[in-house]
């Protein structure tokens, strides 16, 4: 239970590039807002995956710089884009039934908390006076075929962020299926979670501090 | 990501895995946006015991009717299946080889835009005090009634758009637009056929009125091979 | 109860242009196929009146002939038609939520039977061996703001349209607004079915003949 | 028939019937179309008891935020109402000034697109087994679940489009078209401001994104009078 356990091995950066890297070849992806955004800056284009953002756009490129920038042209954290070849613009009742329909192969969310089961915490910390936005997150949560989360796997208190039963409220329903962090890549299965890989600590190590019967 | 199919065998190579008992959507009102070589594709490729939804149940000899000529299709969903030239349709119906669902057109069009946005099933205000009610739920909302309606969801959708550029991303042409879009987001897998294909970045993109998500194939019939 | 009476006293155009003369300017319209499309024949399109064809269209035009014809370009009753200037195309279930969702300033329709409450009947003959054929009327019937039916007044066999209740199959509920038949005009209201035009015979006439106490 | 307004005042005169207690679906994601000069000219209005609907809840101190800073609107209904720059509506929330509805991203389009396409209501998957899903009525569909959602209806929209027509076709530009359809479709009076308007049949009819149909009055708010 050191202090070194609960800092992560891996960075951000390390993270988002192995996300990019399992991301199959002509996939349509979403990246939710804040850290999965990351992931863009690692996915090779040559494969032939395209984005979406729920703000109604498919094929949308890297954040915009300079003259690039266009008011009109934003991703769904705000932030100027550009536009890739083969891009489209559709009305955001169109863009969530793409989502909701079961056409994305993946997205990509940060989680406060994750169950062994699946079950996504991300939008709301449950505290009373906090002020709750949901935005896309349950749309994301339930429609795209693939739900990797990605966080780090211990939040600043030391407790375990993947965890038997959410207790911060739910975003969706044994939804995630894979969980990539600072510590481990964890997949959720049907007889529990896996550790598919284990950095700087061993399976055991990992069973210790987050207090779950992990699969190896 | 798109599978573009060219050549003489291109449509039935687009659907060559379509199976017995699969549901196909197939574009179009009247002629207008008829996917005809890919219908003549899945005649040919002989697969049994289809559910076939179209907005019609065939005219004259050709096209739907002359699938459904084959004895392969099992059912048909549609919104007007008599119409004068519907002898094919008319003659399988009245002898009892084929099953029939008559459903309100936009029904059938609200059914299938459901299972590509996802809902469950909606309250359709179409059809209330009608023969087509019958076994349907029905609830007031908000003083008027509805019928509850649940998606239509096809294994393949069989479409004719005008233009696709390589990703897949489609056009249509005036009123052969039609059923076309809605039905490439209800299909597992949607194949279009169109007259050309034009190089990724070459459309619109504020034009596009299929996105390339929906589209697993296109089969390009340049115009001087459709008939 | 003579045969003149049973004879229409107005041509299918004379009524096809007293409906085009009581469409409102600027009033979006979807034409039924068969005889009403005649009324598109008598609107002033100066008037700004838009027609809305089922198959995806607004501002669609006349029939089209010679070079016009162009097979992509149909109306509902799969005539070549050509569009006018600020036409617009949309797909099917976008066509269909424009008319279900009450967009639709007026629709005329044909009609087998229309009761005094306003009830449509114009798709099933109920006959045992027919195949029912329903395409956009139900829809039509329920979501344009205002239905008209076109019809003649009187079946071949010289029973009246316009009766006390439908017997054959409903295609809409109390949804009809005025009927234009070649023997008069009749408003559906909530008191009743008021004449407000009559050809060739008296109101009285037109009560004996339908039955129907009809006001005046 | 669409009015297309033009000058100074023009902004007013299209919002001067907006009355008390009217529900006003509010355009835009962000800035990215986001009607400023409508939702200015509503803040002069002076319409109180107010219901808006808008994908937040105002950024910063103006647009929208100012109109909730003069405490005219009674409630709000949103996906995101909390961001970094939303004091003023984090203040009123917080002093129990304004009511809040925060209905996920998906339902909130959905639920207008059913307003302005006639659905009664409709199963949705989002939500189900959260807080959100809290009285709502929950149904099992084919193995999944789903909640009943219903339409939201506004007495007025006001959105940003790119270009009108002088009948009142509209485009948009790139990610500004968010939530306009939709809401154009979902209102009983729809104002749209533009920043250029050009002749009937100067807009493709195959690229029209909003018909004339859904717009009621035009607004034309030329680049240099934008803010």
């Amino acid at each position: 239970m050191s202090r070194s356990l609960t800092r992560g091995v891996l960075t951000k950066d390390e993270i988002a590039k192995m996300i990019a890297d399992d991301i199959p070849q002509g996939a349509f992806v979403n990246l939710g807002i804040g850290q999965p955004t990351l992931v863009a800056d690692h996915l090779d284009l040559e494969r032939g995956v395209v984005l979406h953002t729920e703000n109604g756009m498919l094929g949308m490129g890297r954040a915009a710089v300079g003259d690039e920038i266009d008011p009109d042209l934003v991703n769904a954290g705000k932030i100027p884009v550009v536009e890739t070849p083969g891009a489209s613009y559709f009305h955001h009742a169109d863009s969530f039934a793409m989502m909701r329909g079961g056409h994305l192969d993946v997205c990509v969310l940060g989680a406060f908390q994750v169950s062994v089961r699946g079950d996504l915490a991300n939008w709301h910390t449950g505290a009373e006076d906090a002020i709750p936005a949901v935005g896309g997150a349950m749309d994301l949560a339930i429609g795209a075929r693939e739900v990797l989360v990605m966080m780090t796997l211990f939040s600043r208190d030391g407790s375990s962020k993947l965890v038997p039963e959410c207790t911060y409220p739910l975003t969706g329903v044994a939804c995630v299926s894979r969980v990539y962090t600072d510590h481990g890549v964890f997949e959720i299965t049907d007889r529990g979670v896996r550790v598919r890989e284990a950095f700087g600590a061993t399976v055991d190590d990992l069973r210790q501090r987050t207090g779950l019967a992990l699969l190896s | 990501m798109t599978d573009v199919l060219e050549g003489a065998d291109a449509a039935d190579r687009a659907v060559a895995d379509i199976h017995d008992g699969a549901t196909v959507l197939i574009g179009g009102f009247g002629t207008a946006g008829q996917p005809m070589e890919l219908i003549d594709a899945l005649r040919r490729r002989g697969a049994t015991d289809l559910t076939v939804v179209n907005n019609n149940a065939g005219n004259g000899d050709t096209g739907l009717a002359a699938l459904l000529a084959t004895g392969r299709v099992r059912k048909i969903i549609c919104s007007v299946p008599r119409q004068s030239d519907s002898w094919v349709f008319d003659d399988l119906y009245r002898s009892g080889r084929i099953e029939l669902e008559v459903v309100p057109q936009g029904n059938l069009a609200e059914r299938m835009r459901a299972a590509g946005a996802g809902i469950g099933a909606f309250f359709s205000p179409t059809g209330v005090g009608t023969p087509l009610a019958e076994g349907k739920e029905q609830r007031t909302i908000a003083g008027r009634d509805y019928l509850l309606e649940y998606p239509i969801r096809g294994d393949y959708a069989l479409i004719k758009a005008h233009t696709a550029d390589r990703m897949g991303n489609l056009v249509y042409r005036k009123t052969a637009r039609n059923f076309g879009p809605v039905m490439a987001t209800a299909a597992t897998t949607t194949v279009a056929q169109v007259v050309d294909v034009v190089r990724t970045g070459a459309l619109d993109p504020e034009n596009v009125v299929t996105p390339s998500i929906y589209v697993d194939r296109v089969v390009l019939v340049p115009p001087e091979a459709a008939r």
